[in-house]
C-alpha cells in the first residue's frame, strides 16, 4: 500500500512540464490558434513534435515483448497532468495512452499492423483511436494511421488517406476537429469479436482516466493565472486578490482540484494497460471524470471571473485552458454519463459503499 | 390597489397586436451577430423596421416616437418579442440608458437632436464608461475632457465599450476637472465615435468576435454643446443611468423565460433520445432550478413594475436582480451544454446566420456570452457588497 | 393586473408584526420553549391567544354567508409571513387559513358541525385539520375540534377528546407534537366523496402557500438576527460583518427571499378560500413551497454560520426560527414531493414555459 | 514508492484482528450522546475497554499503551471501527490532541503523569482554547496566568470547551505574561477541572445538550509543574497541536463513508418505498455527490498518510481537508433530513439510548451536529483565507 508516484515518474513530469514550459506557452497556443490551419505555425508544431519525442515516450504502454517500454497508465497519469497543464494541441496522451496499446493488440493477431506499429514506436508515424459512433476526432487530419470500427465490435487500422476526412470547427481553436468515414479502401488489419470489444473497452476506460488527469493540470493552470492576474490588478486601491470573494472562490477551485486528484491517481492506477477494468474500477474511473470535469469547470469560472471583462476577452490566454476543459468534459462518454452511471450503481447495491470497500478491486494492478 | 394577476381587455388587445406584428415582420431567420459588421448592419435595419412600427421604445413618450407603454404593458411587449425569438436590441443602451438619461437631463435642443434619430434606429449608441486601471471602480476615471474655448480636449484610455467597433455614437463620463478625484469634477459628454482623435480598436471576445472595444483619446474635440447636464454632474447623472441598467429594462424577463423554456424542450429532447440510458439526476435538478428562478425572475419584474407604477422606487435593491438574472443565465446555459454533450463544441459550417440558426451553436454562444453576465454592469462580487451594505446595513469592508 | 397589496393588508401585517413584537419575542419563545408543556407559560400563552383575538381575523376565510369574512387566501398571505417571522407557536395560520374554511363547507352540508363553526367564529374554539394519512399534528392538543378523514374522500368533524392523541416530542421545542387517532366515537358532522376530496386537496394547497409565505417571514428574521450580531460582533478588531464572506452569504440569503417573495404572493393570489387549484395553481404553490423553503433553509445556514460557535447554541433564539424553517420543509407533503411535482411536469410537458404563460391560469382568483 | 494500492498480508491481518475485537466487544446498542452524564460515563467505560485490547491508541508507542502503528494502518483500523459502529471516541481531544503534544514537549515525568492514565482511559480531556472575544482569532486570548511562587494563578474566562462538563482535566493556552500581546506570551498549561477557582457552566448545544462549556476561572491556582513546554512558548506548541486538528486524526474517512453508506442505504429504502410517485431528481444527485466525496476524502487521506510516512509534511493543505469534511458531513445530513421527510423532526421516544438507535434521530442529530463543523477548529472563512494565503500565495486582506 503506496500512494506516491516514484521519482522517476515525477522526473518525467518535470521534464515534460520544463519543454511544454519552452515550447507549449499561453503566447504559442495564441499564435497557434490566430493561425487556424493555416500552416503559418506549422514549424513552431513540428519543432514541439521533435522535442516530445526526445522524452523517449514512444510505446510507453505497449508491452516489452512488442518493442514497448511496458509501462501501466498510472505511469502517463502524472504526464497526462502536464499536458492539460499546458493545454497541448499535440495528440501526444491519445496516442500514447490509448491508440499505441490497440495497435499492440490488434498486431498481435494481424501481421496487416506489424508495420504501422514499427513506424509508430519508431515515432515516425502517429496513430489515433476513433471511437466507434462518436462523432469528430481531434487531430485526426495529422495522424498517418487511424484505428476505427464500425461497431465496437470491430477493430480495424486504416491509413488516414484512405478514409474520408472532413474538418469540422470546434468552440477550442486548438482542438482540429474532422468527421471520420469509411470508404472503400480494406482495412490493413482487422480484429473482431470481443477481443476487439475488450480492445475498446479498455481503450475508452483508459481515455477516460487520462483525460481527468489533463483537468488537473488545466484546473491547477487556470488557478495559477488567475492567482498571478489577482496579485497584479489593483482595484480600489488594493490587489483584487486580497478580497475575501476573490480567495474563497479560488481556494474553493483549489480544494476541488486537491480532492479530485487522489480519485484521479486512484483511477489511473486501477487500470490496465490493455485489459478492460473490473467494474469496481471502471466507477472509480468515472468518479475521476466527473471529479475531475468539475473540478476544471469551477477553476474556469472562478479565474474568469476573477479576470472581470478581461476574462471574457480573448485577448487574455486563460480561454485556451477553459475551452479545453469545457470540450474536454464532453469527451469519453462525457461527464453526465458518467454521473449517471455512478448514481445507478448506487441506486442498484452494484457499488461498493461503507469504510472497508475503498481499495476492494479498483486496486488490483500493480 | 390590490392583488389581481389578470390582464385587461387593454392588455390583452396590445398582446395580440404586438403579436400579429411581430409574427409578420420578425426575420424567418436569426439575424447573425451584430458583434460582426454584417449582423451590425442587419440589426440596425431590424431596429428601423420595429420603429416603423412604432415598437422600437414602447416606453418612451410619444413625442420622441415612443408609445408611452407603462412597465405592466412593456413587459407584455417584451414576451411577445421573446416569444418569437426577435432579434437581440443592438441599440438597447441607447434606447434604454442614454436616451431615458436625455430625457431626464438633455436640454431641449439635446432632445431634438439625438432622440428622433436615436427613436427611427438611424443613429447607434455605445457606452463609454471604464477604463482599464478603473474596472467596477468608476470613481477611479482618468480620461480628461479639458475645457478650451467651445470645446473640450479629450485625452486618455476607455475600455470594454460595448459595441463601440460599429455604433455611431459614445455616451460617457470624462474628468472635466483634471485636478478632481474621485466621484467630484467628473462630466457626462457626447462624442461621434468617428471623431478626428478617436482611435477605437476591438477587442475580441471569447468567441472571437470583437463585441466590445477600447478607445483611444488623443486631442479629440468635442463641442461644449455635447455635454449632458451640468459640468460636473457626471457621476449622479451616470448613477440614476447605472440605475437603470442594473434595474429591470435591459433584462427582460422574457428572455430569460424563453431560454428557460428552449432548455426544458432541450432536455425534453435529450431525455427520450436517452431511452433506456441512465438518466443524470443533477441535470433534472438543474433544469428544474432553472425554471424555477426564470419564473421567479418574472414575477419579481412584475412585482418591481407594479410597485414602481404605484409611485414606488429601485434601490440598492436593483443588485438583488443583477446577481440574480446573470447566475440564472450562466446556470441554464450550463445545464444546456451539459445536455448537449459532444455536439456542444461543434460551430457551424459556414456564414454567421448558420451559426446563428444552429441549436448548439446558439448555446454554446450563450454560455460564452453568460460568463460576461455576473462581470459586467458592476460585477457580482461589487453587487452582493452593495446588497450587504445598502439593503442589510452591514458595515464596509 | 396589480402586484401590490392594498393598504388594509399592509396595516393589518403591521397591526399582527406589532403584537408579535410585544408578546412573542426571542424571549417569549425561549421561555415557552424551556417549559416544555410544562404548563408555566400557560398564562404567557394565553394573553397571546387573547390579544390574537382582537385582531378579529376570526373566519377570515369563511364566506359571509356562513358568518366570516369572505376573503381570499391572498389576504392572509402577509399575516402568515408575519406569523413566520415570530415563530408564533400558536397555529393561527392552520385554524383560519386551513380548517376554518374546510368547517365552514362542512357545515354547509352538515348541521352537526354548526355549533363548532359558531364557536370558532366567535373565538370561543379552536379547530384544526388533520390531514389524512400524515404524522403527527402540532398543536392539535391545544384544539377543541378537529378535522380528520379515514382518507381523503372523507371529512369528519370531533371533539378533540373524543379521538385519542399521543405527544410526540418534536426537534423544534415550540411545535406541541401530537399523533390523532379515531376511536369508536361517532364524528359530529361527516361530508364524504368527492366534495370531501375537493376540501382536502383546497386544503393542501392553501397549507403549501401559506406554509411558504411563513417561510418567508422566517428567513427574514434569520437574515436580521444575523445582521445584528454582525454589525455587533468583532473579531481581528473589525465587526464580522465587514468581511466579505459574511456579506456575500447574507447577500445571497436575502437574494433567495426576495425572489421567493414574489411567487409565495403569486401562489397565494392563486387560490381560492376553498376550491381546489387548477393544474396551473398548484404547480406555482410548489414552486412557492420550494422556493421559500430554500430561501429559509439558506438564510437559516447562512445565520448560524454568521453565528460561528454561538450558532451551534441552545443561547442564541436563531435556533427556534431555524428549527421552524427545517420542520416547516417537511410539512404539505415536503419540498422533496413538490421540486418532484415540478420535475414531472416539465418532463411530461404539462407545466406550462416560455414568456407568454406567465399568468396562463394561476392568476385567476380576484 | 510506487503507487500500488493493495494492501498487504500484514494490512489484511490487522484488519482481520481488529474486526474480530471489535464485533466481539462493540455494545450491541448505541451508547447514549456522550453530552450527557450517563452517556459520558458509558462512553468513559468504552474508552478502558478499548484499552484493554490495545486500540484506544494504536498510533501512540508501544510505551505509552500504543501499538506504533502507522497512518495507513491507523486508516484501517478506523474502518473497521466506523464499519461496524463504533462509539464515538469521547477522549479524542486527549488521544489525538494532548497526547501527542505531550510526546513531543512535555517532560518525562509529564509524560510518565499523564500518559498512561490516558491511554487507560482513566482521565478524559477537554480542550479549552477560546474565549468570549476571541473566537476564530486566538491571538486575542486574555485569561491570565500569572506566576506566585510554585504556582500559576489563572484569572478569566474561556468558552466551547468541547465535553468540559464531564471531563477530568483541561489542556489550554494562558498568558503567563499580562503586558504580551497577540501570539507572545501564551503558554500552555494543563490542569484538572475540578481545582478550585475554576466553575464550570455547560452549553447547550442546538439539541439542548451541554456538549460544550464556559469556564470561569477566579484565582485558580495551578502547579507550574503543569506548564507544557517553555513559559511563552504556547503559541507554537498550540499551532502544532491545531495542525494535527485540521488535519487528519481527529476526521476519520471511515466516518464519512460510513454517513455516506447508510446514507445511500437510505436513499435506496426511499427510492424503493416511493414506488411510481415522482422523485426529487436533486436528492439522487445529492447522494450521489456526497458518495463520491466521501470517497475522495478516503482516498485523499490514504495519499496523504503515504507522504507522511514518505517523510513529507502537513501544512496549510490541512485547511483543505477541513473545509470538505465539514462541508461534506453537512451536505450528507441534508439529504439524509430530505430522504426522512416529516419523520426527521421526531424524537424517540424514552430514554437517550432510544434516541441513539433511531434512524430518524441518529440523522436529525448529526444534522444539527454537522452544522458545527464549519464553525469550530477555525471557521471555515479563516481555513479559505488560509488556503488563499498560504496555499495559493494570494494577499493577507
Amino acid at each position: 500500500m503506496d500512494f506516491t508516484f516514484t521519482e522517476e515518474q515525477e522526473l518525467a513530469a518535470q521534464a515534460l512540464r520544463g519543454l511544454l514550459d519552452d515550447h507549449c506557452s499561453g503566447a504559442d497556443l495564441r499564435r497557434a490558434a490566430e493561425a487556424r490551419g493555416a500552416g503559418a505555425f506549422a514549424a513552431a508544431r513540428a519543432l514541439r513534435r521533435e522535442r516530445l519525442k526526445e522524452l523517449g515516450l514512444a510505446g510507453v504502454l505497449v508491452p516489452t515483448s512488442a518493442g514497448g517500454l511496458g509501462l501501466a497508465p498510472i505511469d502517463l497519469a502524472r504526464l497526462a497532468e502536464e499536458a492539460g497543464r499546458a493545454a497541448l494541441p499535440e495528440p501526444l496522451i491519445d496516442v500514447e495512452g490509448i491508440a499505441l496499446p490497440m495497435l499492440a493488440q490488434l498486431a498481435a493477431a494481424a501481421p496487416g499492423a506489424h508495420d504501422a506499429l514499427a513506424a509508430a514506436l519508431a515515432q515516425q508515424a502517429t496513430v489515433l483511436a476513433v471511437t466507434p459512433g462518436s462523432g469528430p476526432v481531434a487531430a485526426a487530419v495529422d495522424a498517418d494511421y487511424l484505428l476505427v470500427g464500425r461497431s465496437p465490435d470491430e477493430l480495424a487500422l486504416h491509413r488516414r488517406d484512405a478514409l474520408r476526412l472532413t474538418s469540422v470547427e470546434s468552440v477550442d481553436p486548438l482542438r482540429r476537429l474532422a468527421t471520420v468515414e469509411l470508404t472503400d479502401a480494406a482495412p490493413l488489419a482487422v480484429l473482431q469479436g470481443s477481443v476487439a470489444r475488450q480492445a475498446w473497452d479498455a481503450a475508452a476506460s483508459r481515455s477516460a482516466a487520462l483525460i481527468a488527469a489533463q483537468q488537473l493540470g488545466l484546473g491547477a493552470r487556470m488557478i495559477a493565472i488567475a492567482v498571478a492576474y489577482a496579485l497584479d490588478r489593483k482595484q480600489f486601491g488594493k490587489a483584487i486578490g486580497a478580497n475575501q470573494a476573490v480567495k474563497h472562490a479560488l481556494a474553493d477551485a483549489q480544494m476541488r482540484v486537491e480532492f479530485a486528484r487522489p480519485v484521479v491517481y486512484a483511477a489511473c492506477a486501477a487500470l490496465d494497460a490493455s485489459a478492460p477494468p473490473d467494474a469496481s474500477a471502471s466507477l472509480r474511473v468515472s468518479h475521476a471524470f466527473v471529479a475531475a470535469a468539475d473540478a476544471a469547470d469551477r477553476a474556469a469560472r472562478a479565474a474568469i471571473q476573477v479576470h472581470g471583462a478581461m476574462g471574457y476577452s480573448w485577448e487574455v490566454d486563460l480561454q485556451f485552458y477553459a475551452k479545453r476543459a469545457w470540450t474536454s468534459a464532453a469527451l469519453a462518454g462525457g461527464r453526465s454519463a458518467h454521473f449517471a452511471r455512478l448514481h445507478r450503481a448506487l441506486l442498484d447495491g452494484s457499488a461498493a459503499t461503507g469504510p472497508d470497500h475503498l481499495f476492494d478491486a479498483g486496486a488490483a494492478r500493480a | 390597489m390590490a392583488i389581481d394577476l389578470r390582464y385587461t381587455d387593454a392588455h390583452r388587445a396590445l398582446r395580440a397586436e404586438a403579436r400579429a406584428w411581430l409574427e409578420a415582420n420578425v426575420p424567418r431567420e436569426p439575424l447573425p451577430s451584430f458583434d460582426t459588421a454584417e449582423g451590425f448592419e442587419a440589426h440596425r435595419r431590424w431596429e428601423a423596421q420595429l420603429h416603423s412600427g412604432r415598437w422600437s421604445m414602447v416606453t418612451w413618450p410619444q413625442e420622441f416616437g415612443g408609445r408611452g407603454l407603462d412597465l405592466i404593458e412593456w413587459l407584455i411587449f417584451e414576451e411577445e418579442y421573446y416569444r418569437v425569438d426577435a432579434p437581440f436590441r443592438v441599440n438597447q443602451n441607447g434606447v434604454f440608458l442614454f436616451g431615458p438619461t436625455l430625457m431626464e437631463y438633455g436640454t431641449p435642443e439635446q432632445k431634438a437632436r439625438f432622440l428622433p434619430r436615436l427613436a427611427a434606429g438611424e443613429d447607434m449608441w455605445a457606452q463609454v464608461w471604464s477604463e482599464p486601471q478603473a474596472g467596477s471602480d468608476l470613481a477611479a476615471l482618468r480620461t480628461t475632457a479639458v475645457r478650451d474655448g467651445d470645446h473640450y480636449v479629450i485625452n486618455g484610455h476607455k475600455i470594454w465599450s460595448t459595441r463601440a467597433v460599429h455604433a455611431d455614437w459614445g455616451f460617457g463620463l470624462f474628468r472635466t476637472d483634471p485636478a478632481s478625484e474621485r466621484h467630484r469634477g467628473l462630466s457626462y459628454i457626447v462624442f461621434p465615435l468617428r471623431t478626428p482623435g478617436v482611435r477605437i480598436r476591438g477587442i475580441p471576445q471569447l468567441d472571437g468576435k470583437a463585441g466590445f472595444a477600447e478607445i483611444f483619446f488623443e486631442d479629440a474635440r468635442v463641442p461644449v454643446a455635447d455635454l449632458i447636464g451640468g459640468e460636473g454632474q457626471g457621476w449622479s447623472i451616470a448613477m440614476a443611468t447605472a440605475g437603470f441598467e442594473r434595474g429591470l429594462m435591459l433584462r427582460s424577463p422574457a428572455r430569460f423565460q424563453r431560454t428557460a423554456q428552449r432548455l426544458v424542450e432541450l432536455y425534453r429532447r435529450e431525455t427520450a433520445a436517452q431511452g433506456a440510458a441512465p438518466i443524470d439526476p443533477g441535470l433534472g435538478a438543474a433544469v428544474t432550478q432553472c425554471w424555477m428562478d426564470a419564473e421567479a425572475y418574472a414575477l419579481a419584474t412584475y412585482m418591481t413594475a407594479s410597485r414602481l407604477i404605484a409611485g414606488g422606487s429601485i434601490g440598492a435593491e436593483a443588485s438583488l436582480n443583477k446577481v440574480f438574472w446573470s447566475e440564472l443565465d450562466v446556470a441554464m446555459h450550463r445545464a444546456a451544454i451539459a445536455l448537449l454533450g459532444a455536439r456542444a463544441e461543434l460551430r457551424a459550417q459556414g456564414s454567421e446566420a448558420a451559426a446563428a440558426a444552429d441549436e448548439a451553436c446558439r448555446w454554446m454562444d450563450g454560455f460564452l456570452f453568460s460568463l460576461a453576465g455576473p462581470i459586467y454592469a458592476g460585477a457580482n462580487e461589487i453587487q452582493r457588497n452593495i446588497i450587504a451594505e445598502r439593503v442589510l446595513g452591514l458595515p464596509k469592508g
